[in-house]
């Protein structure tokens, strides 16, 4: 996931700067489902995830309608919530091997809670007693306590930073910005795997992805550069891509993910 | 306190301790670790910084136990304005907690940390080791510039060592200095620690039993997707000393 | 222990005290005198000055009665580690006279490194084996013999070898000590370039053929360019005096 960032790194970055259009103060889609989720009233277990997929859809339409620019991240969102509606609309086939709607409902019903729950504790910890603050040290040190291991102090982030600095310093900055209004369909999808966990079974997003991230005129020109993406996705070997004939649904899911299962299991295979 | 940890940094007085750990009835023996505790009180009061047990044992006769000495000190000031405190495996004196209405005027104006940072502060303490993906994974959003570098600036946080997996990602975790400013002895005090562990909130996946929100009859139970803690998890859980061997 | 000056900033109570001072039998009142002698501890400790009896008044409630509870503190620390002093009209603790030997050991000052200095250092862990040459190509600024034999002496750098190549350069690296005091398990565990840049260390917008390069796999081995370091390399160095009686 990584490599294929920075490959773009640059130009992705001042385009992520020209697109933040901070959807009133979100710290990110996530921060707005969770605060969507919490007008539902009820514990973050209970709720709707069909009424918060509405409620979000909704929102982002009425943003949208404001003319206003939305971070890319939201629409991604966007795209992975409307799928899900569809799949928690349409009853499952038997035997079809994807995940279902309620997997894909509970997958989002963790991270809200996994996200709330570290805010919780985020708050615990800066309300504790602490040092400086409620509790004190000694005022008057009589004496410097070391291990000696080394009359020379320097820590890891002292050695990292002055690295970094120097080797930015002598670095020749020249910096192409490009403008571009819509992001690659590879980006998008780099986000969504950031955003919504590993696509670890077989998802069909494109369709989806193309609705929310390019205006209706482009999206016969999207949604082949999509295909182009994925292709070049495959090639890479970050995910595999099915389709069962001409035409139908796009599928796709992260390569990473099994990978890494296999290794968690003990042998790394390479492949 | 554990026992366990610390017999490691003390090296030859194993075999004088009888099962309870001291031998108080002995008034040679008593003198002995009430004198060794004045020393450690002395040295660990001088220093404004965690004193590790290492550097007692460096600055301490080569027969004073120091584990005694210390369970000796911390009791005698339990109930003082000024309480020892176990920081990982150092110890520093702290004035009491409930006396801080007495001292705010002593407190330094703290650089308040935003809400992202804090955020990833408490995902990196409660899911340590964790990697910059798997923090963003918990947060959805990528993480800014001014976030991490502000923690790893702060010394709260550090950069830990490699993931064993592909691509061998740099893994984060916390300090010292971040268990000394929160007032914490060990990971495990982090507050909520249980209760997350326990509901599963602490995974990187969505265990597989997650949709099924029922509180847990037996907390004590392991869930289906939990392993016994390894020894590996309890180094990572501060409650072992790494390549320390149990007594 | 002069119990006559204190009288004065005690308003109310003197007619309660007896000729001892302390009217101690009283439970409530020596209750009250042992919670002031916390808050009195906790504000001295925390202080970085000696603390008077007025700041001491100015701190405390109102009804705290001062000269008592520090007469208290005084005594409980007596015998300790740790003693409270009397330092003209205000009021420090200090280590107890007989263990100040215990301090002495630390008259070691850690010195910090320069900037400079921790520049050179990382640049010798990314790109080694690397010769002073090489530094500078990398610094893009002259690097002087000051800084390296600086580095020489922290015992993190060591002269690996000299490169095969015209001059027989000296080729500089890291120590096991290098990473044992930055908590490395090994050289590739330091951040690549992705990861300095995803900590917010190194900006995102680094030209195109921006590299770090990646740390050596086996430190102790020489690379193919590089001779070993032969004693008359060492005696040239000045790291051997010739002869090689001395040390």
């Amino acid at each position: 996931m990584d490599p294929l960032w920075t490959e773009a790194g640059p130009v992705t970055d001042a385009n992520r700067d020209a697109l933040v259009v901070d959807v009133d103060g979100f710290e990110g889609p996530l921060d707005l489902l969770l605060h969507l989720a919490r007008t539902q009233k009820v514990d973050l277990a209970r709720i709707s995830v069909l009424a918060l997929t509405e409620q979000y859809l909704s929102f982002i339409d009425r943003v949208r309608a404001l003319k206003l620019e939305v971070a890319a991240d939201y629409l991604v969102v966007a795209a992975w919530l409307a799928y899900l509606k569809s799949k928690l609309l349409i009853p499952q086939k038997p035997g079809e091997d994807e995940q279902t709607g309620e997997e894909m409902a509970a997958i989002l019903q963790f991270r809200l809670q996994r996200l709330e729950a570290m805010r919780d504790a985020g708050t615990r910890l800066v309300n504790r007693n602490r040092l400086g603050r409620d509790v004190f040290a000694r005022g008057m040190p009589e004496t410097v306590i070391v291990d000696r291991r080394s009359k020379f102090d320097a820590s890891l982030y002292d050695l990292l930073t002055a690295y970094a600095s120097e080797r930015q310093r002598n670095a020749v900055t020249t910096v192409e910005i490009s403008e571009r209004h819509v992001w690659s369909l590879k980006e998008a999808r780099d986000r969504l795997i950031t955003l919504i966990g590993e696509l670890s079974d077989w998802t069909a997003l494109d369709s989806f992805l193309v609705d929310y991230l390019v205006l209706p005129e482009k999206r016969a020109t999207a949604l082949a550069s999509s295909f182009a993406a994925s292709l070049e996705l495959v090639r890479e070997g970050a995910v595999e891509l099915s389709q069962s004939k001409p035409f139908a649904t796009l599928y796709l899911r992260s390569v990473t993910t099994k990978s890494r299962a296999t290794d968690n299991s003990g042998e790394t295979t390479h492949g | 306190m554990d026992d366990g940890g610390q017999s490691t940094v003390v090296p030859f007085d194993g075999d004088e301790r009888d099962q309870d750990g001291l031998d108080m009835d002995n008034p040679a023996r008593r003198l002995q670790v009430a004198e060794a505790a004045r020393m450690a009180e002395a040295v660990i009061f001088a220093s404004a910084e965690p004193v590790s047990e290492k550097a007692l044992a460096d600055r301490l006769p080569e027969d004073a136990d120091i584990p005694a000495a210390l369970e000796e000190l911390k009791t005698i000031y339990d109930k003082r304005g000024v309480n020892l405190i176990r920081v990982g495996d150092a110890w520093a004196f702290r004035t009491a907690g409930d006396l801080s209405f007495l001292m705010s005027r002593d407190a330094v104006v703290q650089k308040k940390l935003s809400r992202a940072a804090l955020e990833v502060l408490a995902t990196i303490a409660y899911h340590q080791p964790v990697t910059r993906a798997e923090i963003e994974d918990v947060r959805g959003v990528e993480t800014s510039k001014g976030t991490l570098d502000i923690l790893l600036e702060t010394d709260w946080v550090r950069m830990r060592g490699r993931r064993r997996s592909p691509g061998r990602p740099v893994t984060y975790g916390t300090t010292l200095a971040f268990l000394d400013h929160f007032g914490l002895s060990e990971l495990r005090d982090l507050p909520g620690m249980d209760e997350l562990k326990g509901a599963g909130l602490l995974s990187t996946r969505m265990p597989t039993n997650f949709s099924v929100p029922l509180p847990l009859d037996d907390p004590d139970e392991l869930t289906e997707d939990e392993d016994p803690l390894t020894d590996i998890d309890l180094e990572e859980l501060g409650l072992l000393t790494p390549g320390g061997a149990n007594d």
